[in-house]
């Protein structure tokens, strides 16, 4: 795998800022009431959720929980039509009704966000089966929380890519709470990367192990994701397992009783964003704080117009709603 | 051309076999569907013709057959899951009504969700209480996707091909003690039946019988015995608890303005409760008496065959409640 | 001993801590029910109180969590589980309907469960599709436990008190909209209310509407209204969907003649069904129109707050439907 | 551990013997119509049945699913009430209510045979928890297929275990199929034992991965699980492998497609009862072929008594049909 170049590494730093500015402005529009329903942020995970999706080929797939928005911009959704979503607007790219948890783009491969801890996870073997089944040559990504490891689910999905050998890359982002459960008090195994031993044999068949990286460095994700997508592609399923931190509430309104003040800032002086602009002034000389600052304003920039484009839109109607349930 | 007749089992094995044979991307999934033949033999000598590919078994895990089989058809396959029985169903229920049902919907449309998901249903096979439920009406209360419940050969056939070749999802339940029985049916790779449309299985003016699969056949021997006594009961076969075909319902009732519904599950929430509300609504002037309901009595099967039958519709039953409206 | 106005919350928050401090056995197991003080602040203080042993934090898997819990309590203690929302019993319902349900009856009344399942229900709350259901009727299809629905923070009280004391499985619904709803409460700890037992939450003459949780609510506001134009509802609240007091049903029915029920949930094979089809049964000649039935419209539930409100039951929906009765 | 001396060996043989004779009796029965339903039979696996239940003291407690029979015998349930059971009769264990997938005693403490497959693992979790609640030094061996690792019952139950310290012996009984479908076309993993590494850490807390044993060599499993159970008392869950085969169908009327005829017979050659008795002519003077057979008699006399009292018993009345679905 080529090292990625400067420009690409300008754009992952775009794509980090634009998913925190936007959900800083999802945070404010839920407060003044524009938002309704649950919220959550993915503030602090930008690197896995960047550094993931941008491994990815065009074709291949994507498919993540509700904790999505990172998920979506990364995988280049529509800012407008994500913020209409956000507002339950006609104009979202669920035609608002899908909301927060349900972002998706057919045509992008974005399979989209869901609600059910694990439900999408035997979604994803069945993208994947159908990938295959198609003689496709392509891979699915899917994302859980760590939390979503300890359902019945995760087991019976993983358990068939297995036997399957279907094409996916099951990436845990262990963010190292589900709500306000800390991984050791909820999982028998600490390095949830473990659970992939449970769909091996000895001599190696069966799920591939993958490693437990850092996923507040997005050049590090990239590079493991990359790798791992690749193993898919040939091989078949093969579990990652990226370490973040979700420095925000759960959603809204978390009162955060689980854990300390003094953590969450602990996280927050390493954040993904501040890491990586240190990083690419450190490493290009040609990149200096005027030009990520430039970056920053286009993006605040994109985020207000998006806002201004979901405000301005219409709500759908009573024929949007009773539309869809079946195909006509 | 010609109709011929054949069994229950037959008639979803020639419609799973030439759906397979017309669509390529019509697949099988479940437990045993392949080397074992499947558990009613209903895929026997499909992995033979289709290989592995198509015709795949799974590890006992409903939750991932459903919602594998979802995440198939989002992508543009179609596929076959198979549940085993329907008491299996409850592990799956929340890829049935949580996924299967709504991806189409919370996306606004963006996916289409063409599968089909096969099971069988019904008690009094002595498999205790976990293994005999008729629960047929929980899932018909959820939007989303259609609930078949052939009850005849000719239906079988006509209706699973109308599921396989339907861009929504279907739940379709066949009764796993009507698969010896045998009906004619069109020789014909054409013949589907229309989705959500019930069928009048036996003309009548006295009454009308409304039911489905089990409560049919006992509702057949019942009418034959009540015209004896005079008593002409007309027998409406739902075959579809979703889409219910409420105007056969009414428009017979209509004429005979009696009804008993009659069917295999349990007493309360069901379809019975369904039909006579709808028709107490819909035919208020039209009613000379109560809607009588026939169902299984309000408690788990138990394993003894003598007890079970009991708690179980019968003619008798049926006759019992006829009589209670004439 | 006096009454005291609280919260709903309130009510639901010391019966499980008098409970709790009354007996030993009981104990609570559910996700976020300990340190984050539980999902709707229920359990708040809860783990400082009676400890890790007795308020316990579960990985997200309700399948296990249910049936831990039927396994502690054929096992002698009397565990309190709880669902987060009633959304997620779905992953649970093979637990429910096949183990809490049916391990006393299949091992002919060897085993007692002592547990009571609690959850939240109710939609319109943008929380979009999957994460709004009111499936009520579905729990209450199946025998060998009971469904109870408060729709007061005095009924809340007295049923969970009587829930957890009961040696029967309980499923017992919250409505995470009605957890500020204040009413007066005794002051007793003794207090529990019968279980099964229906209450008319308010007098009338002219139509008798049946209900409970979220249509109570509207339908107080709806009687309101009606009485402006002289028409005196009265209201049934059902409060327990199994066991089901149709007695009071019927009763009310026989003064009114004329009956709407009101529910959150589907529209099809619904409580509305149930009630219906009892009352054209058991009071025919009392019937002087049709039951109507208001509920949510036969769609999953959309995120934009504007139309998920139009898919929802409502005072006016519940006016209209009077003012085709009487 | 002491080595089991004699008497307890012959009694283990007398128990496998009762197992295999009840059944011989039980399919003879179905095939006349006096048993219906399903009927699944223990025969082959009962050097792990035998081997497992008598590793438990009298106050520790036992569940398994369907295939229940030799769990049963070996923990000592009446003979009688068990072949009552099997006929429907008012005088069985669950009063005829139950039926050959539905044996239990409580105050034996056998909770039961399960029909669906995993739900009964969540169970003696709770049973475990119950114990550990009411601090008794007691101990739950939770038996299961080998198909039965692969839905997501077993993931949860397995996993909650482990978090919470649960004094529960999972115990796989691999007999190589779950229904026709061979092991290795149903999981990830050949090795089932390594299942317990999904809820374990690297520092070792968490689930023990107990042995794959040979599930035909009763002393062997007793062994084996005599450890397991005294691991599971002091220090939480562990789960143990044995390696068994299903001699006849899955149940009653097995067309057997998915193995040949020669597999069977090569593992009906090594049957767990020839190979335990010819175990014990060799090591032990005092036994000979004639002890033995006395001991065949009085088993196969037993079994006699058995169905003779299960048939004059009376059939369940409509009383019982609607009894015990609630306390009244
Ligand atoms: C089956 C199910 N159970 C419970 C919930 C409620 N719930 C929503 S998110 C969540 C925590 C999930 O944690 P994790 O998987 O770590 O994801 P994160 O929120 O950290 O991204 C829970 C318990 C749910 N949505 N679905
Ligand atoms: C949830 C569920 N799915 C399917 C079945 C049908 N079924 C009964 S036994 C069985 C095979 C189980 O195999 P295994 O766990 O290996 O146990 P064995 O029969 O070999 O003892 C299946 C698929 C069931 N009872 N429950
Ligand atoms: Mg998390
Ligand atoms: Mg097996």
């Amino acid at each position: 795998m080529a090292k990625p170049n400067k420009d690409t590494l300008l754009d992952w730093y775009r794509q980090m800022v634009l998913i925190r500015r936007f959900e800083e402005r999802c945070a404010e529009l839920y407060q003044q009431g524009y938002i309704g329903g649950f919220l959550h942020l993915y503030i602090g995970q930008e690197a896995t959720g960047v550094g993931a999706v941008n491994a990815l080929r065009k074709e291949d797939h994507v498919i993540t929980a509700y904790r999505d928005h990172g998920i979506a911009l990364a995988r280049g959704l529509d800012v407008n039509a994500v913020m209409a979503e956000m507002l339950g607007k006609r104009t979202g790219t669920s035609g608002g009704k899908g909301g927060s948890m349900h972002l998706a783009d057919r045509d992008l491969h974005m399979w989209g966000g869901y609600g059910i801890v694990g439900g999408h996870l035997p979604l994803a073997a069945g993208i994947a089966l159908a990938a295959q089944y198609q003689e496709k040559d392509e891979v699915v990504l899917a994302l859980m929380g760590d939390g979503s490891t300890n359902i019945g689910y995760f087991h019976e999905a993983l358990n068939l890519s297995a036997v399957w050998k279907l094409p996916v890359v099951w990436l845990i982002e262990n963010n190292q709470y589900g709500m306000g459960t800390a991984v050791e008090r909820a999982s028998g195994a600490k390095e949830l990367n473990r659970r992939a031993m449970a769909y091996s044999s000895e001599d190696g068949s069966g799920m591939k192990q993958g490693p437990r990286i850092d996923g507040m460095d997005v050049i590090a994700v990239h590079e493991a994701l990359s790798e791992a997508v690749e193993y898919a592609r040939s091989n078949g399923p093969i579990l990652v397992e990226s370490l973040t931190y979700r420095l925000e509430g759960h959603s809204m309104g978390d009162p955060q009783r689980y854990r300390t003040k003094e953590e969450v800032e602990g996280f927050q002086a390493s954040g993904p964003i501040g890491r990586f602009r240190e990083y690419l002034l450190e490493n290009y000389k040609s990149v200096d704080d005027a030009a990520l600052d430039r970056i920053d304003a286009a993006v605040l920039e994109q985020v207000n117009e998006a806002v201004a484009f979901a405000q301005a839109s219409d709500d759908p109607t009573f024929e949007d709603l009773i539309s869809h349930v079946y195909v006509d | 051309m010609a109709d011929r007749p054949i069994t229950y089992r037959e008639a979803l094995s020639s419609a799973l076999r030439e759906e397979m044979r017309r669509d390529e991307r019509v697949f099988i999934m479940g437990e045993e569907v392949g080397v074992w033949g499947g558990t009613y033999a209903v895929t026997r000598g499909f992995l033979e013709e289709f290989g592995a590919k198509r015709v795949r078994d799974t590890p006992i895990s409903e939750m991932a057959i459903v919602g594998a089989a979802v995440g198939a058809a989002m992508y543009g396959v179609r596929p076959i899951a198979e549940l085993m029985t329907i008491n299996f169903a409850f592990v799956a229920m929340d890829a049935i009504v949580n996924s299967m049902a709504k991806v189409r919907y919370m996306f606004n449309g963006q996916y289409t969700v063409p599968m089909v998901i096969r099971t069988t249903t019904g008690g009094g096979k002595q498999l205790g209480a976990t293994h005999s439920h008729a629960p047929e009406p929980i899932f018909a209360h959820f939007p989303g996707y259609y609930v078949a419940v052939p009850g005849t050969a000719y239906d079988a056939k006509g209706m699973l091909k109308a599921s396989i070749r339907d861009d929504n999802p279907v739940m379709f339940v066949e009764h796993s003690t009507m698969l010896q029985r045998r009906s004619e049916v069109p020789d014909d790779e054409d013949f589907v039946l229309p989705i959500g449309k019930g069928d009048i299985k036996r003309e009548g003016s006295d009454v009308t019988i409304v039911t489905y699969q089990k409560g049919l056949e006992y509702s057949l021997i019942a009418a034959d015995e009540l015209a004896k006594d005079g008593i002409e009961a007309e027998i409406v076969d739902l075959r579809w608890l979703r889409p219910l075909d409420i105007d056969i319902v009414i428009e017979s009732f209509k004429k005979t303005n009696r009804c008993v519904v009659v069917e295999e599950s349990l007493p309360m929430y069901n379809v019975g409760a369904e039909i006579a509300a709808q028709i107490q609504l819909h035919a208020f002037d039209y009613m000379d008496a109560p809607v009588q309901r026939v169902a299984a009595m309000d408690i788990p099967l138990p394993y003894a065959g003598k007890i079970e039958a009991m708690a179980l519709p019968s003619p008798e039953k049926i006759i019992a409640a006829v009589k209670e409206v004439v």
